[in-house]
C-alpha cells in the first residue's frame, strides 16, 4: 500500500469512526435517559421525534446555540484548552481499537482499525503497543479534568478536579495491573493479536469444552478489577465524586457552558465507549462469535462488526444500568477501595496468573 | 539518516535548559521540574545511543544492545521515586514555611 | 529526509517547551510546558524506533509524574513565582558555568560529529520491541530491576510518612 | 625423651587469678578474693613443683627443657617465640617465686584484712606473680623483657598502692622512672644481641657461643658491650649503685609487697638475668670486673646507710640493697651458683624479716620508727623468735642459711682474679656492718622498754591517722610511712596465725635453707653448686685469665685438699668473727649502754648526718640530673618546642583553617540555587579539564 492510499484510507476511516462515535455518543445519552427513566418508572424523553429519538439532535442544537460564557478571573488559555484536551484524548484512544478483522472494499483490503496498516503483501499489522497507547492517552486525559478545575478559579471546580485527578491517578494503577493477566496469557501488547489469541474454544485435557476461548474465564478477577477501575477512570457512578452534584454543584465543569461543557460531556461518553471496547477486546473475544453460515456474504463480512457492536452495547447498557442502581461512594471509601482492595487484589491476580502460566509452560 | 550528534546536541540543549531552570527559577516545584527536564535530556541520549549501537553493531561484548532503553526504564523508576518523595517533601515544607520560594527556605546554613 | 524533518520539528517543539518552562512564571504553565517537552520526546523516541520507551515515557512521565506535579501545584494553590534576589551566586557563577558547559559539550559534539555515525528510522525490527526489552530486563538486568522495585517501595513509604499530618 | 609439661600454665594461673579479682573483685567478699588469689597461686606453685619434679635430673628428660607455644613476633629473619625454658636455674627461681609468693599471699590475707582495696591488692599481687614467672620461664630475652617490664609495672602499682598518699605515689613513680633507665640499657643490650646473634633465644645465643663462633680477636669487644648493657639493666632492677635509690622509697608499699617484690623476688631479677647470661659475661672479663666492683660498692655503701636508719622497713631496705650487692659481687667473680644460692637463702630470710617487721608494725598499730619500739619480746613472742632466726641467718652465723651462701660468695671473691683480698675485706666488713645493724634493729625492737604507751599509740592512730603519720614521718626523717596500717586495736598484740604460719615456715627455711650448700671443707657436698653446674658450665672454656678464674671457682668446690680446707676455714672463721663483732657492738650500743650512740653521733656529727641522709645521693641526683633535665624540659622542650613549634603549628593550622572556613562559609548560603551554581561551575570545570586532557581525541 503506497503512502497516498494509506493516507486516503486513514482519512476515510478517521472520518467514519469519528462520525459513528459521536453519533453513538449522542444516542447513548438518549438511551441513558430512556433507561434511567424506565428504571425510575418514568418515560424518559418522548417529545422530540418518535420515542424522543431526535432528542440528542435537539440537545446538540441547544449546546451550540447557548451563550459561551467565559467567566472573569479564569485562566483563559487553559480554561479553553481543558475541554478540548479531554475530548481529543478520549478520541485518540479510539484510533488503536480494532473493530473487526479486515474489510475489502473495491479491491482494497484494509483493517477495520485506524492505526492498522496493510502491507504490500496483504498482511495486516497494527501498532505493537496498542494497549500501552490507550493507557498513555487515558492518563494524559487527566489533564483535561485537572486543568478545567484549576483554571476555573472556583472552589467547587478546584475541589472537583483535585478529586478527579487523585481518583484517576489512583485507579490507573489498578486498571493497568488488571490487564497484566491478559498480557501474560496472550503474550502481546497488540490489541489485534490479543483478539486473535482468543479465537476458538478452550481445550481442557485434550478435548473441546465448547466454551469460547475468551479471557473472561481465566481472568474473571482481572475483569472485575478492570471494570471497577474503568468506571472510576471515567468518573461514572458509583465513582462520580468529581462531579457530585449534591456536594460540588457540578465539580470540575461547574463554570463551563455551551459547547465547552458539551465537549466534557462527549469526552465522558467516548471514554465509556473506549472502556466498553477495551473490555470487549480483552475479555470477551473482540469480534469473535458463533459462525453463522446461513447469512449472505455481505452479512458474513459484517458479522464480526455486529458481534463487536453487540458486546460494546452490552457494556454501555451495563454502565447505565449501574448508574440507575447504585448510590455514590464517599470519597475516603473510594480511595480506600482503590488502594487497599483493588490494588492488592490486582497484584494477587498477577501473581496467581503468572504462576499458572509458568506452570503451563 | 539523522546524525547521532543531532540527538546529542538536542539532549545537551535540554539539559542545559534544565540546569538554567534550576539556577534561575525560584519556585521549588519548577526547580523540581527542571530536574525532570535534565533526566529527560539524559534519557534522550540513552535512547539515541541504544539506536546507534543497534545500527552499528560491534564485536565488543561489553555493549549490550538495547541496554540504553533499559537504562531509560531505570531512570524513569528513579524519577518516579524521586517525584513521590520530593513532592511529599515540598508539601511538608509548604506546611511549615507557607512558601514555595526557595530563596525564603534558606535556614540550612551556618 | 522525512526523518530529519520530523526530528527538527519535534526537537524545536522540545526546545520551545523547555524555554517556555523557564520563561513562564506560573508553575502550572511550566508544568504544561514540560508535558509538551515530554510528549514530543516520546515522539522522538518513536522516531528512533523505541516504541516501548515512548509509551512508558507518556504513561510514566506525562501521565503519572507530571500529573502528580500538577496535582501538587493545585493542592498547594501555588501562585505565580516571586522575583526575589536570594542568590547572586546563581547568576554570577552558575549561568557562566552552564554556558561553559553547554559550549564545551556542544563544541565537542559539533567537532566530533563527523566521526559519529547517524541513526536511522528503524523499521519493524527487534529494536524497540517490548519482548526484547523485557528479556533484557528480566535476565541481564534482573538484579537492578529488583533493586529498583525496593527503591520504589521505600519511596512510597517515605512519601506516605512525609505527607502524613502530625497530630 | 620429651614430655609436654605445659609450662605456660604456671604463669597463666596467677594471671587468671588477677583477671578474676581485677575485673570482678569489687563485688566479691574479702574471703572470696583471698580464696581466688590463694587458689591460683597455690595451683601455680603445685604445677611448678610437679614440673620440677618431672624434669628433676635423672628423670631422663633432657635439660634445658624448652616448650614453644608459637611465634610471637616475626620481623624479617628475626623472630621471637612464646617459649618457656626450664633448666636448673629457672627451676630454683620458679620454686622460690611461687613458694615464697604463696607464703606471702597467705600472710597478706591477715595483714591486709582491714585495708581498703583488698581485691585490688590481690589482683596486683597475682599480676606480679604472672610477670615474674614469665620473666624466669621465658626462653628468650624478649619474653623475659616482657616479664621484666611487667614486674616493674606490678611494682609500681603496689608501691603506689596507698595512692592517696603523695609519698607513696611519688615512690611508685620514682621506682618506675629509675627502672626505665636500666631498662633502656637492657634494650640496647638486646639490640646488640639481635645484631650479632640474629636471635634472642637463649639456646640460639648460647649455642652460638658454645660452638665457638667468636674468637677473641673477632668479637670480644661486643661481648663486653652487651654484658655492660645487660649489667646496667640489672643495676636498675636489682637496685645497685647507681640506680639503687628507688628501693628504699619503695617501702611505701604494703609490707608484704616489700617482702615479696622488693626483697625476695623482683629485685633478684637482675641477678637472675646476669646468671642466665653468664655465657656472655664469661667472655667479657672487663664487664665482670665492673660487676664485681659495683656489687662491692653497693654492698658496703648500703650497709653503712642502713646503720643510721630508724625506720624498721628502711633498715631492711638498705639491707636488701646490700645483700643484692653481695649477689652482684658473686656474679662479678663468676661465682654464679653462689649468687643464686645467696639469692635463694636471701629470699627466705629477707622475706621473713620483712614479714616479721610487718608483724611488728601490725602489733604496735602502724608504728615504724624503731626508737618508739622496744621490749616487744614478751608481747609478741612468736614474731620475736622468727625474727631472731632471720637476723642470725642474715648476720651469717652458722649453721643458719645466710652463713653458707655468704661464705660461698666471700670464698669465691677471695680466690677470684676479679675479687682479691681487698674486695674480700670489704665484703667481710660489710658482713660485720650487716650483723651490727641487724642486731641493732633486733635490740631496739625487742629489748629495752616500749617508749610510747601502747594504748596511747593505738588511740592516737585511731583518732587521727593522717596527722599522726605526718608527725611520725617528720620525726623519723623519712618521706613518710609505708603502711597506713593502724587497725585501731587497743594494745600491742600478736598477729593472727594466718600471718604467723608463713613466718614459721620461712623461719624453718631460713634455718635449714643453707644446708643444701654446705661446702666440702665442712663435710658437705655443696649440692646446689653441683645442681647448677650443668647450667653454669654450658658456656665455653673461658680463655686467658678467665680460665684460671673458672678453675679457681670450681676447684674451690671440687678439690678438697688439706691446704684448701685450712684456707677455707680461715675465710669462714673471719666472716663469722666479723658477724660476732657486729653483734657485740650492737649489744654494747643498743642494749648495754643505750646512751653511747648519742655520744658517738654528737662527736662524729658530720659523718652521722651524711650517713643519715644516705650520703645525699638523692639530693645529688636531684641537683645533677633532675634539675637540669627539668629546666631543659621546661625552657626548651615545653616553652620552646611544645608551645612554640608544635602548638604554634597546630594552632596555626587551626587558625588558618578557621579563616579559610570562614571565607568558604559564605558559599553555604542555605540557598539551593547557589549550590546548584557551584555544581554547574564544577561540572564545567571537569568537562573543560577532560577536554584539556584530550578525551575528545
Amino acid at each position: 500500500m503506497d503512502t497516498k492510499t494509506f493516507i486516503i484510507a486513514a482519512v476515510i476511516k478517521i472520518a467514519l469512526v469519528v462520525f459513528i462515535m459521536l453519533t453513538g455518543v449522542a444516542y447513548t445519552t438518549w438511551l441513558e435517559r430512556k433507561l434511567i427513566g424506565r428504571i425510575q418508572n418514568r418515560w424518559g424523553p418522548t417529545r422530540v421525534g418518535p420515542f424522543g429519538l431526535l432528542q440528542p439532535l435537539a440537545d446538540g442544537v441547544k449546546f451550540i446555540l447557548k451563550e459561551d460564557l467565559l467567566p472573569d478571573y479564569v485562566h483563559k488559555g487553559l480554561f479553553i484548552l481543558a475541554p478540548m484536551l479531554a475530548l481529543v484524548m478520549s478520541l485518540i484512544s479510539i484510533a488503536v481499537i480494532p473493530f473487526g478483522e479486515t474489510i475489502t472494499i473495491a479491491g482494497h483490503t484494509t483493517a477495520l482499525q485506524i492505526s492498522g496498516i496493510t502491507h504490500a503483501g496483504g498482511g495486516i499489522s497494527d501498532i505493537n503497543i496498542g494497549l500501552l497507547i490507550i493507557l498513555g492517552v487515558t492518563s494524559i486525559g487527566v489533564y483535561g479534568v485537572a486543568l478545567a478545575g484549576w483554571s476555573s478559579n472556583s472552589k467547587y471546580s478546584l475541589l472537583g478536579s483535585l478529586r478527579a485527578s487523585a481518583q484517576m491517578i489512583s485507579y490507573e494503577l489498578a486498571l493497568g495491573l488488571s490487564l497484566v493477566g491478559i498480557l501474560l496469557l496472550s503474550g502481546t501488547l497488540s490489541l489485534r493479536e490479543i483478539v486473535f489469541s482468543q479465537s476458538g474454544n478452550w481445550v481442557l485435557g485434550g478435548h473441546d469444552t465448547h466454551v469460547p476461548h475468551w479471557f473472561i474465564f481465566p481472568q474473571i478477577v482481572g475483569f472485575f478489577i478492570y471494570l471497577l477501575a474503568a468506571y472510576a477512570e471515567t468518573n461514572r457512578i458509583p465513582f462520580d465524586m468529581p462531579e457530585a452534584e449534591t456536594e460540588l454543584v457540578a465539580g470540575y465543569h461547574t463554570e463551563y457552558s455551551s459547547m465547552k461543557f458539551a465537549m466534557f460531556f462527549m469526552a465522558e461518553y467516548v471514554n465509556m465507549f473506549t472502556v466498553a471496547c477495551l473490555a470487549t477486546l480483552l475479555f470477551f473475544g473482540g469480534w469473535h462469535g458463533p459462525h453463522l453460515g446461513f447469512l449472505p456474504p455481505i452479512g458474513q463480512a459484517l458479522l464480526p462488526v455486529v458481534y463487536f457492536a453487540a458486546k460494546v452495547f452490552f457494556f454501555i447498557f451495563l454502565y447505565i444500568w449501574i448508574r440507575g442502581t447504585l448510590p455514590r461512594f464517599r470519597y475516603d471509601q473510594l480511595m480506600a477501595f482503590g488502594w487497599k482492595f483493588l490494588l492488592p487484589l490486582a497484584i494477587a491476580n498477577i501473581i496467581v496468573t503468572s504462576l499458572i502460566v509458568a506452570w503451563g509452560a | 539518516m539523522v546524525p547521532l550528534s543531532w540527538y546529542l546536541i538536542l539532549s545537551g540543549i535540554l539539559f542545559s535548559l534544565g540546569v538554567l531552570g534550576f539556577l534561575l527559577k525560584r519556585n521549588i516545584i519548577t526547580i523540581f521540574m527542571s530536574i525532570e527536564l535534565m533526566l529527560n535530556a539524559v534519557n534522550l541520549s540513552f535512547v539515541a545511543f541504544a539506536n546507534y549501537w543497534h545500527t552499528h553493531p560491534v564485536a565488543d561484548k561489553s555493549i549490550v544492545p538495547l541496554s540504553g532503553q533499559v537504562f531509560v526504564f531505570f531512570v524513569m523508576v528513579v524519577a518516579a521515586a524521586e517525584a513521590a518523595v520530593g513532592l511529599a517533601i515540598i508539601i511538608a515544607v509548604f506546611r511549615t514555611r507557607e512558601t514555595l520560594n526557595v530563596d525564603r527556605v534558606n535556614l540550612l546554613k551556618l | 529526509m522525512v526523518h530529519q524533518v520530523l526530528f527538527i520539528v519535534f526537537g524545536l517543539i522540545c526546545v520551545a517547551g523547555a524555554i517556555n518552562l523557564l520563561v513562564q512564571r506560573h508553575p502550572i504553565s511550566s508544568a504544561l510546558s514540560l508535558v509538551v517537552v515530554m510528549a514530543s520526546l516520546a515522539l522522538i523516541y518513536l522516531l528512533l524506533g523505541a516504541e516501548f520507551v515512548a509509551a512508558i515515557q507518556v504513561i510514566v512521565y506525562a501521565g503519572a509524574i507530571m500529573v502528580l506535579f500538577v496535582f501538587v501545584i493545585m493542592l498547594l494553590n501555588a501562585g505565580a513565582e516571586e522575583r526575589t534576589r536570594g542568590s547572586r551566586m546563581a547568576l554570577i557563577v552558575g549561568v557562566p558555568g552552564v554556558i561553559i558547559l553547554a559550549g564545551t559539550v556542544g563544541w565537542m559534539l559539533v567537532s566530533g560529529s563527523g566521526r559519529l555515525g547517524g541513526v536511522n528510522l528503524v523499521g519493524p525490527s527487534s529494536f524497540g520491541e517490548t519482548h526484547a526489552i523485557a528479556r533484557l530486563l528480566f535476565k541481564e538486568f534482573l538484579l537492578p530491576f529488583e533493586i529498583t522495585s525496593v527503591l520504589i517501595l521505600i519511596a512510597i513509604m517515605g512519601a506516605v510518612v512525609l505527607g502524613k499530618r502530625e497530630n | 625423651m620429651t614430655k609436654n609439661l605445659n609450662l605456660w600454665v604456671i604463669p597463666l594461673l596467677p594471671l587468671i587469678g588477677a583477671a578474676i579479682n581485677g575485673l570482678f573483685g569489687r563485688r566479691f567478699k574479702n574471703a572470696m578474693v583471698s580464696a581466688v588469689a590463694l587458689l591460683f597461686t597455690a595451683a601455680s606453685f603445685g604445677w611448678a613443683a610437679w614440673a620440677v619434679w618431672t624434669v628433676w635430673p635423672g628423670s631422663g628428660i633432657a635439660l634445658p627443657h624448652i616448650e614453644t607455644l608459637g611465634t610471637w613476633i616475626t620481623a624479617g629473619t628475626f623472630s621471637a617465640p612464646f617459649g618457656f625454658y626450664l633448666d636448673q636455674l629457672s627451676m630454683i627461681m620458679v620454686l622460690v617465686v611461687t613458694g615464697v609468693g604463696f607464703l606471702i599471699h597467705i600472710y597478706s590475707v591477715g595483714y591486709m584484712a582491714h585495708e581498703g582495696g583488698y581485691y585490688r591488692f590481690f589482683a596486683y599481687l597475682n599480676l606480679f606473680m604472672f610477670f615474674m614467672l614469665t620473666l624466669v620461664l621465658a626462653n628468650n630475652y624478649l619474653l623475659m623483657f616482657v616479664g621484666w617490664e611487667g614486674v616493674g609495672l606490678a611494682s609500681y602499682l603496689l608501691i603506689g598502692f596507698f595512692f592517696l598518699k603523695d609519698s607513696a605515689a611519688d615512690a611508685g613513680k620514682k621506682a618506675f622512672i629509675v627502672n626505665r633507665i636500666g631498662d633502656f640499657a637492657f634494650l640496647i643490650g638486646m639490640f646488640l644481641i639481635i645484631r650479632h646473634f640474629g636471635s634472642l633465644n637463649y639456646d640460639a645465643v648460647f649455642g652460638k657461643i658454645a660452638a665457638g663462633h667468636f674468637t677473641p680477636e673477632a668479637g670480644w669487644g661486643i661481648f663486653t658491650a652487651i654484658a655492660l648493657c645487660l649489667m646496667f639493666g640489672a643495676t636498675g632492677k636489682s637496685a645497685q649503685v647507681p640506680l639503687y635509690v628507688w628501693l628504699p622509697d619503695a617501702m611505701e608499699g604494703p609490707t608484704p609487697v616489700s617482702a615479696l617484690i622488693h626483697a625476695a623476688t623482683m629485685v633478684t631479677a637482675g641477678i637472675y638475668m646476669i646468671a642466665r647470661s653468664h655465657a656472655i659475661f664469661n667472655l667479657a672479663p672487663h664487664a665482670l670486673q665492673i660487676v664485681a666492683i659495683i656489687g662491692c660498692i653497693t654492698a658496703i655503701f648500703a650497709a653503712t646507710m642502713g646503720l643510721a636508719q630508724t625506720d624498721i622497713k628502711r633498715v631492711l631496705a638498705y639491707s636488701t640493697v646490700s645483700q643484692l650487692g653481695y649477689m652482684f659481687l658473686a656474679c662479678g667473680v663468676a661465682a654464679y651458683s653462689a649468687g643464686i644460692f645467696h639469692l635463694m637463702t636471701h629470699a627466705f630470710f629477707k622475706a621473713l624479716l620483712f614479714l616479721g617487721a610487718g608483724s611488728v608494725i601490725h602489733a604496735v598499730g602502724g608504728e615504724q620508727d624503731m626508737r618508739r619500739m622496744g621490749g616487744l619480746r614478751k608481747l609478741i613472742p612468736v614474731t620475736f623468735w622468727v625474727v631472731t632466726i632471720a637476723t642470725i641467718a642474715i648476720a651469717g652465723i652458722p649453721p643458719f642459711a645466710g652463713f653458707f651462701s655468704k661464705d660461698e660468695i666471700l670464698g669465691a671473691v677471695f680466690h677470684s682474679p676479679y675479687g682479691g683480698p681487698v674486695i674480700w675485706g670489704i665484703g667481710v666488713l660489710t658482713a660485720g656492718l650487716t650483723s651490727f645493724y641487724m642486731f641493732r634493729l633486733w635490740f631496739m625492737t625487742f629489748f629495752g622498754e616500749l617508749k610510747l604507751g601502747s594504748v596511747e599509740l593505738g588511740e592516737e592512730a585511731h583518732a587521727a591517722k593522717a596527722p599522726a603519720q605526718a608527725a611520725h614521718g617528720a620525726a623519723s626523717h623519712s618521706h613518710g610511712h609505708a603502711d597506713d596500717h593502724s587497725h585501731g586495736h587497743g594494745g600491742v598484740h600478736e598477729s593472727p596465725w594466718i600471718m604467723l604460719a608463713p613466718l614459721v615456715i620461712l623461719a624453718v627455711l631460713s634455718f635449714v635453707g643453707g644446708w643444701v650448700g654446705v661446702p666440702q671443707f665442712m663435710g658437705g657436698h655443696n649440692e646446689i653448686e653441683q645442681f647448677l653446674a650443668p647450667v653454669m658450665q654450658s658456656g665455653p672454656a673461658v680463655a686467658g685469665e678467665a680460665v684460671s678464674d673458672k678453675d679457681a671457682t670450681t676447684s674451690h668446690a671440687g678439690e678438697a685438699t688439706p691446704e684448701n680446707t685450712k684456707e677455707e676455714l680461715f675465710l669462714a672463721g673471719t666472716s663469722v668473727a666479723a658477724a660476732l663483732i657486729g653483734l657485740f657492738f650492737a649489744y654494747l650500743f643498743y642494749y648495754k649502754s643505750p646512751e653511747l650512740p648519742d655520744r658517738i653521733t654528737s662527736k662524729m656529727h658530720g659523718i652521722y648526718m651524711m650517713v643519715l641522709h644516705k650520703y645525699y645521693v638523692d639530693e645529688g641526683y636531684g641537683a645533677i640530673f633532675v634539675k637540669p633535665l627539668l629546666a631543659l624540659s621546661t625552657v626548651v622542650l615545653w616553652r620552646g618546642v611544645d608551645q612554640g613549634v608544635i602548638d604554634g603549628l597546630v594552632n596555626g593550622a587551626g587558625t588558618a583553617s578557621q579563616g579559610v572556613g570562614n571565607e568558604l562559609r559564605q558559599m553555604q548560603s542555605g540557598n539551593i540555587r547557589s549550590y546548584a551554581a557551584w555544581v554547574a561551575i564544577g561540572g564545567a570545570a571537569i568537562v573543560a579539564y577532560m577536554i584539556w586532557l584530550g578525551v575528545t581525541r
